[in-house]
């Protein structure tokens, strides 16, 4: 009932963990039921390897929190070979995040998971942390082309998930030159810009905003994102509780990403399972596949856009 | 790591804005002196992070000083009440045979775990000096010292024990020749890199417990890491799942 | 200590009640102190009345909520005559809100207004809730710019703000062009786009996302806009506390705007008058003017930009 | 309207989920029938808007139902806690010399305005008729009849009065030829809209207690609008403001 299929991919539920909250799927955590998880998205990596930011990485912001993690990680290499099989082992479908500073490297980045059996990655457009002062690749709809219009000439068979931001004028633009490109899902959202004042530190903490403030910017991104693109949608943005991976299925998504709502509440992949299948049992729906954008019907608009799972 | 809602079997209010918080154990696994665990304080989007202080079959104890809003809203928790907590996380002090003699030291709240440390240590017969340095003598947790172990203490004001900080009173026993076999040590950064300068100069292996702003508190999401020494630099590891004990020597203090 | 100045206009305090929030200042509130407040923003008029959107108007969501009035007001012509005098005759500086479909309507605004003896406006460039389909006017800079130059040239020596919305890839652009063309001050930020999914009611809710969540969006846009622009910055978005308000003066605003957090905090005025009184005192400050955008000058910019008031 | 920080003098728990809030009484003003409050409930960021449903000298008292987790925090206030409370507002309940003979018309936690009203009615020596409706006898609040009073009570399950709508009893009534001068009733839309359309048919002047989602309570923001006739159609009016209380004529039922 809770099967969904992203792209060429058939997941067990729609649960995602997203990346950059489940490092690469390394760590051992009793408490997590791998059966109700239907994709890990690892980390995200770059070729190179990155140091990351200065701290401070974590803010509390309000019921949310800020982050600056600035992508570090080991580079591809030590990813595909430390990290890599360990998580493969797990059975457990995977996704894997990359970053490039451009076309050039995210194509070879491609072509290293292609040789080791990768059979989806998440492009990360929209990390905040990165280049403050440099636009993110998801704030142009051009840049959005060429990157994944390059990627997929590169990319086989492989499935390609474009992750967009938020901090953009009209995000359906940039979901269409995606999927024109050549996405076969999208992930929405990435965090929000955010900034936080220290008045005891002196200071200025900057970050990408995330937690429960961020889920009525994500439903919104789905819910117009939804009405433009045929591919299926990744949505993400301030799941904390079963019921709000629920709205965001209903409001167009066929998956859902928990984020830093898991370190709030380690249960919630459970929770989420349950609500979504209480809601389609006591609405006598036959799977969620019925349910995706249950509340999103009110145009069919020209392209003649059907459901889609 | 396992994540538990844990019944509140007692909390008291200690001085100075401190509170004792037992809750009940029902971990399979052992906690051991060093790790900590990671507290949902409802309404607060992160959980708190707090050192495990004690610990026995029945439960599990933290040592927790009013901080801010969270640890305030905690204070207020009653007998009774059930919090989700994951843990116990983190690396655990090392211990070892051959490590007879310890020194233990402590800045303020980061007692707490040399608390739970210095019950298991005198469980194992070693021979323990226990250096506790406070702002004053209502920041001193009398209610923490375990028996049948020797303290020194100090207090900035001097309200107690010496006047200053308790790295000065270290720093006089090492120079009078006294030396461990070990040292562990918690409190503010400050006082931790001159615990490790002491260690470095004196040549006795040091352990310190760190603390930095933690999200998963689980190793997923690298937010609170901290430069550790590599052989080319240092490279950013996590306090949370790769300490937060770390040896004293792997920590590049010179690039704070 | 707390007198700001925003363009031409001189304030005894930096608390200013936001357009929307404050219907046209009619409302007799026992508890509240016009001393502490350095002016007031009446609710967003339109040349002919306007019946607003329907029910539902007012969401909860998560710790902010949304809201959808659609600009309901009783056109110019009825403001000035039935609402325009009992503000004016409180004594407390009024700045007017205005909205138009295009250059024309606002200039013909102003050209009512000025006659009326108005001395400030603050165009509403970005209300989410009118067209929902149509980019609102701060969406682009040149649509910002030309409206702005229009005005301008219609409006004599009243000052004019531009209130902008959060909903763009770079706001500072769009400050930037407000500027140029003209405005005297900018208001930052209007709602966020957002939208709630009512699963009980099987419907969507769309709306602006106002109050404490939108925080760290706020203080991110006066943040950079501070960096990019001259013109002095009404903060705006979720001031709840004082310490709220002099986040944004520290991040770069010299006022700001109190809104939805004044119906959950009826104490709102004065405490943010105590918050950045208190932290000028202790920090040994002349007043407000040298702390607004106190931790904001890690790089003094090309443009000379100094302290301003 | 005034804003104040109101001790709670007593809960208490009805039935079904229905509790009785008391307050201490500190407004300047004389809460009248028919008007609101607008408390706080941290955490939410809106504030919950409660009719009045009693008040003297010392308390103003209300009676909510648990209808979702705002109400549900409320309900874990004690005695001594302190709410932050914005009122009375709203309009009351007109009364005339010339109504001598009043029908009040209640469904489920609508009656709570007119348990205050009742009682100022039977002190000016009014002929008052109480009709309340309720799903189930347990959803009756029996500690809130103000004694002297007639009521006819129904249910829907037939389990206390008769069976079916309280609409149905008051038609039965009006069409038996008993008029009163004037109808007073609270509770859901369709209640109220049957209400409209006996008071047009019999010619008895009416008035509704409406409630809408509302931000702030006191006019400012026109969150709360409702459509209510003009001569050219209709146009929005704030509930919080301009009612709660409306002439049944006034609003546009037909637009609904
Ligand atoms: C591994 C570890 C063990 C700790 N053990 C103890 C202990 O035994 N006793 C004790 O009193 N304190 C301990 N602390 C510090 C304790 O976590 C903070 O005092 C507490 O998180 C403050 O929360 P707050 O909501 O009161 O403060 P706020 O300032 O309101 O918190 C805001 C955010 O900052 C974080 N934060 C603030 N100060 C600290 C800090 N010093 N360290 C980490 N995060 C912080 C909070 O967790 C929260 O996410 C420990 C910290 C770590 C990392
Ligand atoms: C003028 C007025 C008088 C009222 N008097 C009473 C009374 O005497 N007794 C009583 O039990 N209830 C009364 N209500 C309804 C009461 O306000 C709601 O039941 C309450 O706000 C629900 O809050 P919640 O957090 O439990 O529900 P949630 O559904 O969690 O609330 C979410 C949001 O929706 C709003 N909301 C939900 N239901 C309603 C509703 N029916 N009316 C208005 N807003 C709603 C809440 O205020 C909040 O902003 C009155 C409403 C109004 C407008
Ligand atoms: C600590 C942290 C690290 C993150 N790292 C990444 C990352 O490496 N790559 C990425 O695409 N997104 C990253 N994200 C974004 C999340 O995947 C997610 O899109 C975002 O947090 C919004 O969801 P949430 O509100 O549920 O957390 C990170 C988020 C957090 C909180
Ligand atoms: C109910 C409501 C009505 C509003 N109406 C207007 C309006 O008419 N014109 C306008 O420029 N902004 C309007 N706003 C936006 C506010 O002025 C303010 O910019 C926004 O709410 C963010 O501030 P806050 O988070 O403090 O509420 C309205 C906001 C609310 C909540
Ligand atoms: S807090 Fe997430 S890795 Fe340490
Ligand atoms: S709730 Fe704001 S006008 Fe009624």
């Amino acid at each position: 009932m809770l099967r969904v299929k992203i792209g060429g991919l058939a997941l067990k539920s729609p649960v995602i963990m997203m990346s950059g909250i489940f490092s690469y799927g390394e760590i051992d955590l009793k408490y997590l039921d791998y059966s109700q998880i239907g994709a890990v998205v690892t980390k995200t990596i770059t070729l190179e390897p990155k140091e990351g930011n200065p701290q401070p990485r974590i803010w509390e912001a309000g019921s949310g929190m800020l982050n600056s993690i600035g992508l570090q990680n080991p580079g591809i290499s030590a990813f595909v070979s430390r990290h890599l099989p360990g998580i493969m082992e797990r059975g457990v479908t995977t996704i894997v995040s990359i970053s490039g500073q451009d076309s050039g490297e995210v194509v070879r980045m491609i072509e290293i998971l292609l040789r080791e059996g990768v059979k989806a990655v998440e492009i990360n457009l929209s990390c905040p942390n990165v280049h403050r002062d440099k636009p993110m690749v998801s704030q142009s709809a051009e840049m959005t082309y060429r990157l994944i219009k390059d990627s997929k000439s590169a990319s086989g068979n492989m499935l390609l998930i474009a992750k967009l931001s938020p901090n953009v004028t009209d995000i359906a633009e940039i979901a269409v030159a995606a999927e024109q490109a050549g996405a076969g899902a999208l992930s929405l959202i990435n965090t929000v810009k955010g900034l936080c004042v220290d008045i005891e530190g002196r200071r200025i903490v900057e970050g990408g905003y995330s937690g429960p403030p961020i889920k009525p910017v994500g439903l919104k991104a789905v819910y117009e994102v939804f009405r433009k693109v045929k591919v299926p949608l990744i949505g993400i943005g301030g799941i904390e509780k079963g019921r709000d991976a629920l709205e965001y299925i209903l409001a167009g998504a066929s998956a859902v990403g928990v984020g830093s709502g898991f370190f709030s509440n380690p249960g919630l992949p459970g929770e989420i399972c349950s609500a979504v299948k209480d809601f389609i049992l006591a609405n006598k729906f036959k799977s969620i596949r019925y349910i995706a954008g249950l509340f999103n019907e009110k145009e069919e608009n020209s392209s003649g856009k059907k459901k889609r799972n | 790591m396992e994540s538990k809602n844990l019944k509140i079997k007692g909390i008291e209010d200690l001085s100075a804005g401190h509170w004792l918080l037992e809750l009940e154990n029902s971990f399979s696994e052992k906690p051991m002196p060093g790790q900590f665990i990671h507290i949902k304080v409802a309404p607060f989007f992160l959980r708190r992070p707090f050192s495990i202080a004690g610990c026995d079959r029945d439960k599990v104890t933290i040592l927790f000083r009013v901080a801010g809003e969270g640890s305030q809203v905690l204070s207020h928790a009653r007998k009774g009440d059930v919090l989700s907590v994951i843990g116990p996380l983190g690396t655990p002090f090392p211990l070892r045979k051959r490590w007879k003699k310890a020194f233990l030291v402590a800045g303020g709240t980061g007692a707490a775990p040399l608390f739970f440390l210095s019950g298991e240590l005198a469980g194992q017969k070693k021979d323990i000096l226990f250096f506790y340095g406070a702002r004053d003598k209502s920041n001193i947790m009398f209610r923490m010292l375990p028996a049948g172990i020797d303290f020194i203490f100090s207090t900035d004001d001097g309200s107690y024990g010496e006047k200053g900080l308790i790295t000065g009173a270290l720093d006089s026993c090492l120079k009078g020749g006294f030396l461990p076999d070990v040292i562990y040590a918690g409190g503010p950064r400050g006082l931790l890199k001159e615990v490790a300068g002491f260690a470095e100069k004196f040549c006795i292996p040091a352990f310190v417990s760190l603390e930095n702003r933690m999200a998963c508190g689980t190793g997923l999401c690298y937010g609170c890491v901290t430069k550790i020494r590599t052989r080319e630099g240092w490279e950013y590891k996590r306090v949370c799942k790769d300490g937060p004990v770390f040896s004293a020597s792997d920590v590049a203090w010179e690039e704070d």
